[in-house]
């Protein structure tokens, strides 16, 4: 059916956004009136339409001539300043079709596994309400036509992630977590809106095809201009994909449920950086430097990342460590130039890391809420699907063929080397082998050994319900299959997006696709990735199932390291100490001293002198009559004299 | 004869006597006896000045102050006296009930 | 149009407080009914203005003119354009917010409510006067409804805030009216007229050194007002103790006429001034921002955290009206609105809490959104509309003038735009502290939720949030024109007197050869 | 020798005519038949001044000298009669209770009043230094009566006392000042003695320069500028209070016609002098009343330190001259005749027997005991405060702009900063009646239908013409001096 009463489907491009709103807006007004069934029916079913509609976009789009794969569409006009113009308008094209499959497919799949996971909450109308909500900013994100649109879903999804963070607002944890999420992103912001601003200064426009356009033209490759406005964006990118120095928010946001966790924090929003920077490829390719920035601070946040992920005890939160080194791993494969890579692994990574949190939702779930894997172990036997869908999932990230993640990452690290350094493909490589290290042991601490949990969890232990357990399986279908679309040498995904790179200026920009790279030199780096992972699984086996008191035995050698990567290297403290502390104490003292005691100070004491001054001239009013007539006379004296002599 | 001069130079004398005891004397009536004083001086000054520019009009003015003055008088005295009734004074620094 | 709307609506709440004047004081219900009456009315007949505001034009429209004191050339002068046109619905729609937030009001509410006509007429006034002199005269009509506002039905410290407020207020705008004399007076030697005329004056061409000392008059009238950093220490007094609605219409309008001020008589009476003091006053614009976002941030009470808000936000409406670009004017304007809609529903918000708990310490709070989950979602959405939500009708003003400052000063740019990492800040931490965690202190486990009068207040305000937010054309559309006029006018005046100043210089070099080959021929002489 | 009798122009001095017999005719009365007149005497004396000011409308528009040049007619006079009658009409309103309450109802009050208006309508007529010289002597000689007119009260007498000595002591100046001018120029006219300025060098000469000082002590003494004040607060609070009320606002008026006409038209050739001198006095006047009156507790002695620094305000209209400045000062001294005697009005209104409850802290609460009184009392002080739209707004909007016009910018600043720290002790009466807890029980007010009159009268001065002043500025435009 690829035509919808006439008109191509293309044109519905708005409907893609309207269910979800329309979800919002019906859940958020009318929710609390609902049963939980039909909230959820809601939610789900504005989602699965949107994914459908998006679906056959795509099916449109393709019809195209590759050539020409890009549809837009204005709505109207939403600011219009002088030369200024912001246009409420959508943009299709093979970059953001890729987006809102992945942003309504797997959202759609969290929403449904949402229902079961979130039946007990008391919140559950509101809850649906964020992620409708969530999912329409999300998409917006993807499909809008110029910076500043972009920049209402960008921040759309930030307040979503907020508000989902503290979806348990009673917990002063979630609460806090959420504020944080949103500063540290507000901070990104900044750098977005200056760079929105740079363009619009630059291009006397925002909007993507015109910007893009004329960027070539319009900056020297390695301008300064070029340079500013790239890693403005790129200062965007690393608070929303938490990547360092912004990475802190990520992990805290774990306090969210984990559906949301599984979403926003792993799937969709945290990977809008990467998109952001993708999508302003042209740009970045025409700012060398800022892309060497985007490829070091990538890399080294997938390294530095993974380190701090070997040592947290917390399910989620190595999961999310794991997701920051993994969006780091994306940012890195742009920085070298294969913008498509990143795109590729952000989708894959969208399917294994969403199975992941989703498959650690399930054991939470299970376990009444219990996070501290060191509580866990043995759950193979109580929850067979949920492992065998976390245990695809971990060969996934860890990379192991033919699952979704060998691909993507071996194609990164690929990239890495060969358009970037050996540093980088060090620090990659060197990632790799850590996660696939840590990952297998959450895998071997939560499902294998001899189990830790308390007796009252023991006896409730239980499997989901299909509505968990359905995405999860299809999650996991997809984190197999999800690699063949980049197979290489016949990657699908690199010649469909192959347009959206270098603005339609082909040429002069290398589209990412690997067909000089020599086949050797692939297959090579496809044994030594493969080689890695399975190092980094069989170390993990071996100290936490062969021998598991060999773990306390490391720590108890290197005490200080264990100490300092089990607190995250201290950088939560550090930022606390530099930034947070001093800010406040700066505020109270501009509040107790500049305002009250300086400023206020001065007035009053104006106030104070002019009413002093008349408690002193009041005094020469004595009452005697003599001292007035003295003072008559002593004025007309110094009258008369002032009159004749000064005069 | 003798000059204008002196006849003002008397005046400002006697002008100055009459304001120096304003302020240093505290008996009310004396103090209006100075004010009186300094009256007088204005006369004399108007007097001479009508000498010195045969004109009518300063001894006209004359008249007219000495008029005013015992009307002055008439009325000074009579609040003198309403405030010795009240105070049983007429000493100028006991009579500061208001001040400030 | 024949009929005199602006004068109606001007002049209606003051014909509503004479009513009132009658009535008898024990009759609460019949006092606060026609207030209100009055108060709709009023802004149900302003709301034409918006409808048959001509879009195309930069003259002032719906004009009346007419001589008031004809010996000094004083006239009623008044008409508006679309600088003034939504600070003016503003005012009437605001108004009628207070009048119904104004509801629990027991203490002496007839005087109450005359006070609130009277201002509301006060400042309708100021934004539609085109006229020097009437525009000063409403400029401090409004003060002494306000003073008795904060002073009468205030809080602990009233008499302090609002001899504070006055004085303030009144120091900085005894010196405008001696501005404004002298600019009459020299239009006089101009052209031979006495006139308080605006839109006379406009063409004057004031000298350059004059234009310093007039401006720097007319500054402190506004600044205070704003007020900017580091004239703003009245406000966080003036808020904390006025009552709810006396809060809303001092941050919601009042502050308002101080930019409003900059931009109708700074701007194009001194052109050249202005450009001169953009350092001073960006400054001065961005200390404001950072300033009043940082102190905001350790408040303890949630009305003084909101008026140092407000610090934030005006220095934001002051940066952008000192760039002398369309979308740095335009934000500014828009920001004004945004401003006056979302801080006027913050201080309406925590008016609410205090009326059900009498306090409002941050610290007394936490958890309310268990008790109160509708007042959460509508705190929320003003909360965001504060912080600059995109798709809520505070980004939009913000970013506009943030493009325009950029356009001029990038380093402006900058500093400034860390006020929105700082918004967030502060707002959130106090959203969090407010709403979120566990609801502990026994006080609050007894609030109710907001009810219908308090639903009616805030939902207005919530739409007019989105709208905005979300299609603010209708709103830019209208000040297009006015504020495209006018940047002209200030940048053809600017130019005059840089050519003057061109001239004057080349004169002066001129001269100077002169003299010397006047040397020269001596010498040879 | 021929005997020629000279015109006498009787219709020229008719309103002071009016005043002088009629003031006689009621002391008579009082005498003859008190039984008969006892209370109506305050009725006759009010529509005696307000018959006076009917004929003295009619006297608008044209100029006339009489008496040998002693005495005019202009437009600048009339306006200034009228400003006297105001304030005598209204005084009077307010006296009719207020002698009767406070035991001191005596037919010579009146007669009093109305001897010292006619001191005042000499004293703006005056073409002569003589005539002002009388007009000042009548005008304060009753006043000294009347400040002690409460003889057994000691505070009253004590003002009376005080007020005598120093006003006589200040006329000696005044005096010496008149004979030094008469001795250079030989005529005591005014418009003899600037044709005689003009025609030779005068600021040389310091016969001039010194009677001009001496003049400026004489009349700085009566407007109470600093240095010369001092006498105002005590005489103002120990004063009954209708007399305070008007002592405060016609014999200062009458004072600053006869200053302005002296000085303008006089010694406009000195001015480079004075003009210096009164600057001075002006800053320190209106500062000093200011500062002073921000501490004071008594609100007969505040408005007395107000009524000195608007004294200063008015100086201002002088220094700045030229017809701006003298019809500003015309339109100023209405104005303050309005709300000054409509706030004193309200003080008589609070004050009983015995008890002025004259305190600022007695009117704690007033605001919500009377309501209307309150709300009375704000816009006077509102208005003292020059705030819009009160007519004390425009009174001092016109002085300013004198000043600026004629270039006193500086003037004018320290003038408005002036008005601002005056506006902190107007506040504190309003806060005192709004915003602070009643501190005492009110007795009942001593309202009568005159003292109601009175505010009416006031309260329609105060707003009527704050908002519509325009007439009133055309007609003090069009009584500027006419040389």
């Amino acid at each position: 059916m690829p035509y919808f009463f006439g008109c191509s489907y293309l044109d519905l491009i708005g409907y893609v956004l309207l269910f979800p709103l329309a979800g919002t807006i019906i859940n958020g007004l009318l929710g609390k009136k609902l049963s939980k069934f039909v909230v959820g029916i809601i939610g789900c079913t504005a989602i699965g339409i949107s994914f459908i509609l998006s679906f056959f976009v795509f099916i449109d789009l393709l019809k195209l001539d590759p050539e020409h794969r890009v549809f837009e569409i204005d709505y109207f006009t939403w600011i219009g300043s002088g030369s200024f113009e912001a246009i409420a308008g959508l943009q299709v094209d093979p970059l953001s079709v890729v987006m809102i499959l992945v942003v309504t497919g797997v959202g759609f799949l969290i929403h449904v596994y949402s229902i079961g996971y979130m039946h007990d909450d008391d919140g559950f109308y509101r809850y649906f309400t964020y992620l409708n909500l969530f999912t329409f900013s999300m998409l917006l994100l993807v499909l809008a036509n110029n910076f500043l649109l972009m920049f209402i879903g960008w921040e759309g999804v930030g307040l979503c992630s907020y508000l989902l963070i503290g979806f348990w607002f009673e917990k002063k944890s979630a609460s806090t977590a959420g504020m944080k999420a949103f500063i540290v992103n507000r901070v990104g912001d900044f750098g977005f809106i200056l760079a929105i601003m740079l363009i619009f200064v630059t291009f006397k426009t925002i909007d993507f095809t015109e910007v893009f356009h004329a960027a070539p033209e319009h900056l020297q490759m390695g301008s300064f201009v070029a340079i500013m406005i790239t890693l403005l964006l790129f200062v965007g990118a690393v608070g929303k994909s938490a990547q360092i120095p912004l990475y802190t928010w990520l992990p805290d946001a774990m306090e969210g449920p984990t559906p949301v966790s599984a979403l926003i924090h792993a799937a969709t929003m945290v990977t809008a950086g990467v998109y952001m920077v993708v999508r302003c490829n042209v740009l970045y390719t025409l700012a060398p430097f800022s892309l060497t920035v985007v490829a070091v601070i990538g890399g080294v946040t997938a390294l530095f990342a993974a380190t701090i992920g070997l040592a947290q005890n917390d399910i989620k939160r190595v999961l999310a460590y794991s997701t920051v080194s993994q969006i780091g791993y994306m940012f890195l494969a742009c920085g070298v130039g294969a913008y498509i890579t990143g795109i590729f692994h952000l989708v894959t990574h969208a399917f294994f890391k969403a199975l992941l949190f989703l498959g650690s939702g399930s054991v939470i779930h299970g376990l009444g809420g219990e996070q501290d894997m060191r509580k866990m172990g043995g759950l193979k036997k109580y929850m067979p699907t949920t492992y065998t869908t976390f245990l695809i999932g971990t060969l996934a990230i860890a990379g192991i063929p033919p699952f979704a993640g060998f691909f993507s990452k071996d194609e990164v690290l690929l990239d890495a080397f060969s358009k970037g350094s050996l540093f980088l493909w060090a620090l990659g490589a060197f990632a790799a082998l850590l996660t696939a290290f840590y990952m297998f042991r959450l895998l071997f601490m939560t499902f294998y050994g001899k189990s830790n949990m308390s007796k009252h969890v023991e006896e409730h232990v239980h499997e989901s319900p299909m509505s968990i357990l359905i995405p999860l399986l299809v999650l996991a279908l997809l984190s197999i299959l999800g690699g063949f679309i980049g197979f290489p040498t016949a990657s699908a995904i690199n010649s469909f997006l192959a347009p959206v790179i270098g603005g339609g200026h082909h040429g002069m920009i290398d589209g990412g696709d690997l067909h000089h790279v020599s086949n050797s030199l692939m297959f090579s780096m496809m044994g030594i990735s493969t080689g890695i992972a399975v190092a980094g699984i069989l170390l993990a086996y071996l100290m936490y199932v062969k021998q598991p008191d060999l773990p306390a035995k490391l720590v108890g050698k290197f005490k200080l390291i264990y100490t300092i990567i089990y607190n995250k290297y201290y950088v939560d403290e550090i930022y606390d100490a530099t930034i947070v502390k001093p800010t406040v104490k700066t505020s109270f003292i501009l509040w107790k001293i500049v305002d009250v005691k300086i400023i206020d100070g001065f007035v009053n004491a104006i106030a104070r002198i002019v009413e002093l001054k008349g408690e002193v001239l009041k005094l020469f009013q004595t009452g005697y009559v003599r001292n007035y007539a003295l003072s008559i006379l002593l004025g007309g004296v110094i009258i008369i004299v002032c009159s004749l002599v000064l005069l | 004869m003798i000059l204008f001069t002196w006849y003002l130079i008397l005046s400002g004398v006697l002008f100055s006597i009459g304001a120096v005891g304003v302020l240093i004397r505290r008996n009310a009536i004396v103090i209006f006896m100075c004010i009186e004083l300094m009256l007088n001086s204005v006369n004399l000054a108007f007097v001479t000045f009508s000498r010195q520019l045969n004109s009518m009009d300063g001894q006209i003015f004359v008249f007219f102050i000495m008029t005013v003055a015992a009307a002055e008088a008439a009325v000074g005295l009579a609040i003198i006296i309403a405030i010795y009734r009240n105070k049983a004074t007429v000493n100028v620094d006991d009579i500061n009930l208001m001040k400030w | 149009m024949n009929l005199p709307i602006l004068t109606i609506i001007t002049f209606l709440p003051l014909f509503g407080a004479i009513w009132l004047l009658f009535v008898n004081g024990e009759n609460q219900e019949k006092i606060k009914r026609i207030a209100l009456v009055i108060a709709i009315g009023d802004f149900i007949i302003s709301l034409p203005l918006f409808f048959k505001f001509k879009l195309n034009t930069s003259e002032f429209q719906f004009i009346e003119n007419v001589s008031w004191i004809k010996e000094f050339g004083i006239s009623y002068h008044v008409g508006i354009d679309g600088i003034s046109l939504f600070l003016f619905l503003l005012t009437s729609f605001l108004t009628l917010i207070c009048i119904l937030a104004s509801w629990n009001v027991k203490d002496r509410i007839k005087e109450y409510m005359i006070a609130m006509l009277i201002l509301e007429t006060g400042m309708l006034g100021v934004f539609i006067s085109l006229d020097l002199f009437l525009f000063y005269v409403f400029w401090e009509l409004m003060l002494i409804p306000m003073y008795l506002l904060i002073g009468v039905w205030g809080g602990p410290r009233r008499i302090y805030a609002t001899i504070k407020f006055f004085i303030f207020t009144m120091a900085g705008s005894v010196l405008m009216l001696v501005a404004i004399i002298v600019i009459y007076f020299m239009n006089y030697e101009a052209t031979g007229e006495y006139t308080f005329d605006l839109l006379k004056i406009y063409n004057l061409d004031i000298p350059m050194g004059a234009q310093f000392w007039l401006f720097l008059a007319f500054f402190f009238a506004f600044a205070i007002k704003v007020p900017m950093f580091p004239f703003h220490t009245w406000l966080p007094d003036a808020h904390v103790e006025a009552p709810t609605a006396g809060s809303v219409i001092l941050a919601g309008v009042l502050l308002k006429m101080g930019t409003y001020g900059f931009v109708r008589f700074s701007l194009p009476l001194f052109p050249y001034a202005s450009h001169q003091f953009v350092p001073l006053i960006a400054w001065l614009a961005i200390a404001g921002i950072i300033y009043g976002a940082l102190v905001a941030m350790v408040q303890e009470d949630l009305k003084k955290l909101v008026a140092y808000s407000s610090v934030s936000h005006l220095g934001f409406v002051m940066l952008g009206i000192f760039v002398f670009n369309i979308q740095g004017m335009e934000g500014s304007i828009l920001q004004m609105i945004n401003h006056g809609l979302s801080t006027g529903a913050l201080f309406l918000l925590v008016g609410m809490i205090y009326e059900r708990r009498h306090t409002r310490l941050i610290a007394d709070f936490g958890g309310l959104t268990k008790k109160m989950p509708m007042f959460a979602i509508f705190f929320l959405i003003i909360t965001l509309s504060s912080i600059g939500l995109p798709g809520l009708n505070g980004f939009v003003g913000e970013f506009l003038v943030l493009v325009g400052v950029f356009k001029t000063n990038v380093l402006y740019a900058v500093l400034a735009t860390t006020g929105v990492i700082l918004s967030a800040c502060y707002m959130l931490w106090m959203f969090q502290r407010v709403m979120f965690n566990k609801l502990t202190n026994p006080e609050n486990k007894k609030l109710k939720d907001i009810n219908m009068r308090e639903w009616a207040l805030l939902l207005p305000i919530t739409i007019l949030v989105f709208w905005i937010g979300i299609y603010p054309k209708p709103i830019i559309s209208r000040m297009d024109v006015s504020v495209n006029h006018l940047l002209t006018q200030v940048d053809e005046k600017y130019k005059i007197t840089l050519n003057k100043l061109k001239i004057e210089d080349e004169e002066a070099a001129y001269a100077i050869k002169e003299d010397e080959s006047t040397e020269h021929t001596i010498e040879v002489d | 020798m021929e005997i020629v009798i000279p015109p006498f122009d009787l219709k020229s001095i008719s309103p002071i005519l009016i005043i002088t017999i009629s003031a006689m005719l009621i002391l008579v009365a009082d005498v003859f038949f008190r039984k008969t007149f006892r209370d109506s005497l305050g009725y006759i004396s009010f529509l005696i001044v307000v018959l006076t000011a009917m004929v003295a409308c009619t006297q608008m528009g044209k100029t006339v000298y009489s008496f040998s040049d002693m005495f005019v007619v202009d437009n600048f006079s009339v306006f200034f009669n009228l400003i006297f009658l105001v304030s005598t009409a209204i005084v009077i309103l307010l006296s009719v209770s207020y002698i009767k309450q406070e035991g001191i109802n005596y037919g010579e009050y009146y007669t009093l009043i109305l001897f010292a208006t006619m001191g005042m309508m000499l004293m703006a007529g005056g073409a002569d230094l003589l005539t002002i010289f009388l007009g000042l002597e009548i005008m304060s000689i009753s006043l000294y009566v009347l400040a002690g007119f409460r003889r057994d009260c000691v505070r009253s007498n004590e003002a009376s006392l005080k007020y005598f000595l120093l006003g006589a002591f200040a006329t000696c100046f005044l005096l010496y000042g008149i004979a030094m001018l008469y001795g250079t120029t030989g005529t005591t006219n005014i418009k003899e003695i600037a044709s005689f300025l003009a025609n030779n060098p005068s600021l040389s000469n310091p016969m001039i320069v010194t009677g001009t000082s001496l003049l400026i002590i004489g009349f700085g003494f009566k407007v109470a500028c600093v240095p010369f004040h001092k006498w105002t607060p005590d005489v103002y609070e120990g004063a009954p209070t209708a007399i305070t009320a008007f002592m405060s606002v016609g014999p200062k008026a009458a004072a600053f016609a006869a200053f302005t006409r002296v000085f303008l038209v006089a010694l406009p050739d000195v001015e480079q002098k004075w003009s210096i001198i009164l600057w001075v006095l002006a800053v320190l006047t209106m500062t000093v009343g200011n500062l002073v009156a921000i501490v004071q507790k008594n609100i007969k002695r505040m408005l007395a330190y107000s009524s000195i620094a608007h004294a200063g305000y008015a100086l201002m209209a002088i220094i700045a001259g030229g017809d701006f400045g003298s019809s500003s000062l015309l339109f100023y001294m209405l104005a303050y005749t309005f709300m000054n005697l409509g706030a004193f009005a309200v003080v008589i209104v609070l004050g009983r027997k015995g008890k002025e409850n004259a305190n600022i802290e007695d009117y704690s609460g007033l605001g919500f005991k009377h309501p209307l009184l309150a709300v009375t009392m704000c816009i006077f002080m509102f208005s003292l405060a020059g705030i819009p739209p009160f007519v004390g707004f425009i009174g001092k909007f016109y002085i300013f702009s004198a000043a600026i016009k004629n270039g006193f910018i500086i003037l004018a600043i320290i003038g408005v900063v002036n008005s601002v720290i005056s506006v902190y002790y107007y506040l504190r009466v309003t806060v005192v009646m709004y915003m602070k807890k009643p501190v005492r029980e009110f007795a009942p007010l001593s309202l009568s239908p005159f003292v109601i009159l009175a505010l009416i009268i006031t309260l329609w001065g105060t707003i009527h013409l704050g908002i519509f002043p325009a007439r009133l500025i055309d007609l003090a435009q069009k009584s500027t001096l006419l040389y």
